[in-house]
């Protein structure tokens, strides 16, 4: 939503409506500040201004901006009434693993089959396949390394499914990364002996009681 | 997708020491080796056809727990080399590393998953302008290359590639219908009927299955249990005969069947061939 | 525009606007009738109602009675915008999936519906009929093959948008190179025949299963 009112004429808030309307994908505010022209500033801020005044009106459709355009498109709440018209095989699930790989492509990208199999421990060339298929990954060219491995990327497709701008709308990944409490515990699960005199001096201690951690445990759980 | 395998679903070894350790919550140095190997194991087995890649990296992923845990056990060694000591732990910390690699992107797949839920709410209009500017607009293939064209017949018709196994090299599944019947006897309650589908718990060859089916037939014949399907392709009840109902069970003619399941005999006896009208 | 004001629940507004909004071709009231339970009549007085209130707040868009049913369609007063929109070409684009299938046309012809949806791995319904409408594919008869399936093959027109005389000038896929995850899947001995490999040993083989070339596509391609 803007920050501040744009006043501008009936005729170009007409005009951004009537060709956002008369598109068939996402329109670049770019081509409809050239056709009324105007900044593209404007043409965001007008968008903005229109999107909030449909939703405040509670109308059935949104302005969004979704891969680097406007688009018009069904309120999410009208979707049980709007369902039959959906084109079939849109709305196809991805599989958990399809999804896993669709996040590492969208995160890692430009990436290799082999780092994408190197991170799920799995080999992920029918389910590339899959994803390339359906159109959200697309083969972007080859890496100069050796063995001139291909390269992913997340296509314009995938935007639009997730309903996105830009990649840059993808929340942080950093947001992802397991809370401490989780790498405790991964940690201590894979908790690995030092070979020191803690074992050997206590070699009855209650392993399964988790007591008999040494130095280096009480470093790595920070105790 | 290599695997798609009912729940719960570990899609690969990682998935599977997650679990382990976060969901059960338990320090892998307390449970007993044979519960790694077990599990392990389990999933492996649950996999329904051979994916060597995918089997070989739970191995080498339970092997390496396995002598992580097993160098726990192991009294203090004072002659433990530097270097050794050095990879044992970027071994632990390159596990770790991928291990939390695997926990950040699953996360992300779900709200990703979310994310497309959510969107896919919404729809998006794609009628395009009405008449009569659609007559004014040019005509799209006219944008269109040749290249362009001939680059798009090519990703249509390429061979679209079906992962088959080779299995030459595995050495075949030897079921014989005598084991089938101990294992079947095993697993018959005292009393009461259990389902066939019950019998063959946990058993993914087919070939398995079709040898316990041979052996319930052939308890049947010898009179020691009872069969029951109520209607086509419906549920096979098994029940075993009480002992005043059932007569000894006659080992010697199951030499007719040999260590081969060769399929139902041609001379087969008269209960079995009723059986077989119902299925 | 309604002569009485009917109250609908916003449920409902949203609803009506939602579905014209999806839908590609007008939608008739009774279809929308249907969906959100209402009398047809109703359907009707809302329409007029949200027509009333587009052009009361100078909106670029009508909800328009065309040929039976409700759609949207941009405002006369933005016709000017509307059109240099779609003369730059904005709207005229052939959908990745569009052009996919007719591209299989092209070379696989004539080609029934349940092969290209075979080779496509998806219904093609859709998207025939929109290649049908532009006039680049025509329906050429029936194939004497059971269920007598419609055949369809490129049109005049077709070459003339391309720029080529012949389907003989269409550039052969002979040279078709297999993409590097084939070749690896070939060197694992994993593939099952692929095209070529059909080709040569099978040229009679099922197009339906969407792995082989037929004859005639060898005439095209073999050079």
């Amino acid at each position: 939503m803007s920050k501040r009112e744009v006043s501008v004429d009936i005729e170009t808030r007409r005009a951004v409506e009537a060709i956002v309307l008369a598109a068939t994908e996402p329109v670049h505010p770019t081509v409809m500040a050239q056709l009324v022209e105007l900044p593209v500033e404007t043409i965001d801020e007008l968008c903005s201004q229109l999107a909030a005044e449909y939703e405040a009106q509670g109308r059935g459709f949104q302005l969004a901006r979704v891969a680097g355009g406007y688009r018009f498109q069904t309120h999410p709440d009208a979707y049980p009434y709007v369902e039959r018209f959906v084109l079939d095989g849109q709305t196809a699930r991805l599989s958990g693993p399809a999804l896993e790989t669709l996040a590492i492509v969208a995160y890692k990208q430009p990436v290799s089959r082999a780092q994408l199999s190197a991170i799920r421990g799995v080999n992920v060339d029918a389910t590339l396949k899959t994803l390339v298929a359906r159109g959200y990954v697309d083969e972007i060219g080859h890496d100069p390394s050796p063995g001139n491995p291909s390269m992913f990327a997340t296509s314009r497709l995938f935007l639009e499914r997730l309903g996105i701008d830009s990649l840059s709308d993808l929340p942080p990944l950093a947001d992802f990364v397991p809370e401490s409490s989780v790498v405790e515990a991964l940690e201590r699960g894979l908790l690995l002996p030092t070979g020191d005199a803690a074992e050997a001096d206590a070699p009855e201690s209650n392993l399964a009681a988790g007591t008999a951690r040494d130095s280096a445990d009480l470093d790595l759980t920070g105790e | 997708m290599p695997y798609e395998v009912s729940t719960p679903v570990f899609e690969g070894p990682f998935d599977l020491l997650l679990h382990l350790i976060l969901k059960e919550e338990v320090d892998l140095w307390e449970i007993s080796l044979s519960r790694i190997v077990d599990a392990f194991c389990a999933e492996v087995e649950r996999m329904d056809h051979v994916d060597l890649d995918l089997t070989t990296e739970f191995l080498l992923i339970a092997a390496t727990l396995v002598e992580l845990k097993a160098r726990r056990l192991l009294p203090g060694r004072d002659d433990v080399d530097l270097d050794e000591e050095l990879m044992r732990f970027e071994e632990r910390d390159l596990l770790l590393a991928r291990l939390l690699d695997c926990k950040t992107f699953q996360d992300a797949a779900r709200v990703m998953h979310e994310q497309l839920q959510a969107a896919s709410r919404s729809i998006a209009r794609t009628a395009g302008p009405e008449e009569p500017f659609r007559s004014l607009a040019p005509d799209p293939l006219q944008r269109v290359a040749l290249d362009a064209l001939v680059a798009a017949a090519r990703r249509a018709l390429a061979p679209k590639i079906v992962e088959e196994v080779q299995t030459a090299h595995i050495a075949p599944i030897r079921a014989s219908v005598r084991d089938a019947i101990d294992t079947v006897l095993a697993l018959l309650p005292e009393h009461g009927a259990v389902q066939f589908r019950e019998l063959t718990y946990g058993v993914t060859e087919k070939l398995e299955i079709i040898v316990r089916f041979l052996a319930i037939l052939e308890l049947f014949k010898q009179g020691m249990i009872d069969l029951e399907q109520v209607e086509n392709f419906g549920v096979l009840t098994v029940r075993p005969l009480a002992a005043g109902e059932r007569v000894a069970l006659d080992l010697a003619s199951l030499e007719e069947w040999g260590d081969e399941p060769a399929g139902p005999r041609q001379s087969g006896p008269a209960q079995p061939a009723r059986i077989e009208e119902q299925v």
